[in-house]
């Protein structure tokens, strides 16, 4: 696999054009909504998400923005996996997440874990697409605070 | 035509191979290569002559202070100055940043009374296109903010040029400043000139040019432009970080006050009040860029040689290919794709379904070097409907194959990330 | 005890000579020499990593960006500072400028609403010593200038010292910076920084440190010293020509607004304004001093590895040499011989009945490189009833052979002139 | 002769001593007075003349200021150089001698023209010390403009 093709796997290039939770719902009814930005390529996102009544569970995250495919992905996989996912368990895996992205490949995300979102492990070699991978899940933990 | 075998051998750098592939860059217009020889000049003044300049009276110092000199009098020379039109600065951005605080500094009375002309009252008005580089937009809304004044901006076309008709009622007597780039860094095409500074004169304002994406590329005679101000920057010219070039009119530059100040600048100093150098010293505050200024005369030496002229034609026979091939290439969108304009060697484009970023790093895997966001040009992409473009740039020493073998990588992109299909 | 002879042979330029004699260099208060490691840093970088840094994502601009901010993280922990508490500069009066403008801009109500604090009043008062360096002087006049606010100035005692009593009732609580030399280039003499901070501290005032003279020569742990900001220049403490480094505490950078503007220290740009990114990027407009940035990491890794306290106990015994020396010389007057304060190895000195400039010309046909004139400090000389002296400065790199080589030179200088006969 | 010796020649020492002409005459009756400085090193003079009444020839020149040992001698040794001589001559000699020393040792000046002054050649491979032989001849050149 030569590095472009582990960077862009046909699972990231699929999520990337799926955009699973693409589309901001109403604010209404919501929890929190943050903004991200990445001012070094514009690329930005608006992440919002409801949590359980009892406050501990993720639910109903959706999202708008643009921006290159990996962030696109990411933004889709993540949204993906905490679906119905525990607050507390959600901030592991960002945390995890965040390890591994700036491990400069030398970290790879468990799979079973991580789900489709562990194919971006690959972006950890380029330094330069980290911020990219990271926009989402910087967005959902910042929901998660102010939630 | 350039021997483009000699001219490449005198670039360590374009002997680099990205994986396995030959460098291709196509990243000029961010920053050149440096030739050699602006390496060995900087390197031998520095392990022979270094001492610091205009401050010592040991043989080192009396050596370095004309080697100093030197540089400022081929640097001034390349754009067609006199020596004492030439301010170093670190960069066009430090440049475009002195004229914008000098007015300001004008205008709550500092410098000498002839600094008067200068100052800014309510009402007054800054004009600058709305393809600027951040440099020449962001300087002047500050100096709009802490004025009063306000500023204004001529509009783009559609196809890139600068709307010379909205210009002629843009700038009125009201206008202090006009500041506009000989080539905007997105669009590439040459911005008449004559005609802006013609309406800025008859307005009574003062014209600044960012000649960035213009020095290193054409025969640049900046007395002959009949511009007020200009800058430049050193390492976009082929030659070292750090340093770069204000020209002024002798008239405006011995007006205008001082921006930075410190040593080197002044004549008597107390504790209170100080009085100050004529230009350029007025401007130069401080220990100065000693070695970068001799790297910028060697890469002006460097191009002169060359020959301005071939460079031009050169890159334009490039930069004809590069248009003709995108142009072909399906979903490819060229940015400022105006006809019959005069253009330097780079092409920003999007590419339809595919993000910039993306259609960057496809480059890369295949060596290619470009720069992919805005550029610092947000407005100018906001115009066009984007946030990020992918932008290839050229300079002396790239090759029609090289504009070959980017052409034919972007032709894949698409296919790749699946777009369109 | 330093391996001098090791050292040496890192110095390309010290072995030049000046005519017939060996060079003896002792002008590193202007400008240091340069070791080989770190033009080969520079050239390095130049031949096989230049890239736009910040803004590209092709490879070869990954790469420069990482050599960058590592650089960034070796001269800020040089100083002892985290690596977002260090802004790169120009060099010093760049980063003295920078912070005055910054107030100036924060007095008209720019900069985000923490800004405010450092805004000036009328009946403000801006404090600097009688020792300043025109480069942490004159940017302060005409900061007061610009905005109405007071310049006072601590004065120096006979034999040099800070008059720390004065001190005391110049600052007061009208007093908004206090900005003072860690060591004057003209007295070598380490201030008594901590007493200064407590009484700009008890006054609410800022704290700027001119540190120039002395991070090339002592181990200096800026956060320790409890500064607001401190500024140093690169040429004189090993590294190239064109950088320097702006530390600040990051509660006061984060609040401070921008100086220069341009590109890569934005978040959001439209025509009519701009959002800024936090510090150090918010004080970094445009293309930065890349290579520089690089070799003044490798300066600062060079002077590390020989270890700051080493070079600052050399010095010590170099300048102990010298100054007894210049004591027994019949007609010699030292400038700042007081006694019993920590010191680094610069001596400056008045030859009765022989002008500066001739006792500088007659060091030079010996192969001696000092320093002749006010040494950017007209008012500091004024006080002594001067308006210019000779000035020896040592570095890492000079001998105690040297130091007598020097010394048996000035003993002939006023035989020469006929002086005192 | 070493290159000092030949920078710092008797007859240059010997003026830096005697300094003919020092002390500046009382303003009344003059024609000019030029103040001139050199902002690198802070050398500074202040000289005086009269012009005969025809205005064509120089008289009672005197000056004041301080600066190094070639300021001083060639100040001197002008003074006495152009004392009685018509004003063009001396605007003439100005020229020679500017010329003279800007031209790194390719041009003596002439002892007959000169007289003590000629000593002041070898200044002329000492770049950095021209402006302070020049200074007393600038501020002549300054006052003949003004007379
Ligand atoms: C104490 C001091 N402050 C400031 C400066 C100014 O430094 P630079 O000329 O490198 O900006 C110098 C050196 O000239 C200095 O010695
Ligand atoms: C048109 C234009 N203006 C100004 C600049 C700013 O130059 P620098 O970053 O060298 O200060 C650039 C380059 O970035 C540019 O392309």
């Amino acid at each position: 696999m030569s590095g472009l093709e582990s960077l862009y796997q046909e699972l990231i290039l699929d999520h990337s054009k799926r955009r699973v939770g693409f589309g901001l719902a109403d604010e209404e009814g919501r929890s929190a909504t943050s903004h991200q930005h990445n001012p070094l390529c514009g690329d930005e996102i608006t992440l919002r998400l409801r949590l359980d009544p009892d406050g501990e569970t993720v639910r109903d995250v959706t999202w708008e923005g643009n921006g290159c495919s990996i962030s696109q992905a990411s933004a889709s996989m993540m949204t993906e996996l905490v679906e119905g996912m525990p607050r507390g368990e959600a901030s592991a895996l960002i945390d995890g997440f965040r390890e591994a992205l700036r491990s400069r490949g030398t970290i790879e995300l468990d799979e079973d874990l991580y789900l489709d979102a562990a194919a971006l492990s690959g972006v950890s070699k380029y330094v330069a697409r980290v911020k990219c991978a990271m926009l989402a899940w910087v967005a959902l933990e910042d929901d998660l605070a102010r939630a | 035509m350039l021997d483009l075998a000699a001219i490449r051998a005198d670039f360590p750098l374009l002997g680099e191979r990205v994986g396995d592939s030959p460098l291709v860059y196509l990243d000029s217009a961010a920053t050149s290569q440096k030739p050699q020889a602006v390496i060995d000049a900087e390197v031998s003044f520095l392990t022979r002559s270094n001492a610091a300049v205009h401050r010592g009276a040991h043989t080192l110092a009396a050596e370095a202070t004309e080697l100093f000199e030197d540089a400022r009098t081929a640097v001034a020379g390349f754009v067609g100055a006199a020596p004492e039109q030439l301010v170093w600065t670190s960069g066009a951005t430090a440049g475009l940043n002195l004229v914008a605080y000098a007015i300001g500094n004008a205008t709550v009375g500092r410098g000498a009374p002839a600094s008067r002309r200068f100052a800014l009252h309510p009402g007054d008005e800054l004009v600058v296109t709305e393809s600027e580089h951040h440099a020449n937009l962001i300087p002047w809304q500050e100096l709009a903010a802490r004025t009063g004044a306000v500023l204004r901006h001529i509009p783009v076309r559609d196809d890139g040029t600068i709307d010379t008709d909205a210009a002629a009622s843009v700038i009125s007597n009201r206008t202090r400043v006009v500041a506009f780039p000989h080539v905007s860094n997105v669009l590439g095409i040459v911005n008449p000139v004559a005609q802006l500074v013609a309406l800025a004169r008859e307005a009574g304002a003062l014209t600044v040019l960012d000649a960035c994406q213009s020095a290193p590329h054409l025969p640049l005679d900046l007395p002959a432009l009949d511009v007020d101000l200009a800058v430049f920057s050193g390492h976009k010219m082929l030659g070292p970080y750090a340093i770069g070039g204000l020209y002024g009119r002798s008239e405006v530059l011995e007006a205008l006050p001082p921006f930075l100040t410190g040593g080197s600048m002044i004549t008597t100093v107390t504790l209170d009040e100080a009085s100050y150098l004529p230009p350029p010293q007025r401007f130069e505050a401080g220990t100065q860029p000693v070695s970068q200024a001799i790297g910028l005369a060697a890469a002006v030496r460097y191009l002169a040689d060359v020959d301005m002229a071939a460079v031009h034609a050169h890159e334009r026979a490039l930069e004809a290919r590069m248009g003709e091939g995108l142009r072909s290439i399906p979903g490819i969108r060229l940015l400022g794709d105006a006809e019959g304009v005069e253009r330097v060697g780079l092409w920003a484009f999007d590419v339809d379904g595919v993000h910039a970023h993306d259609v960057g790093q496809f480059l890369d895997s295949r060596g290619i070097a470009v720069r992919v966001g805005h550029h610092c040009a947000q407005p100018l992409h906001r115009r066009f409907g984007l946030t990020a473009s992918v932008r290839a740039s050229a300079a002396l020493y790239n090759t029609a194959d090289e504009v070959d073998v980017f052409l034919e990588a972007v032709s894949g992109v698409r296919a790749f990330f699946g777009a369109g299909s």
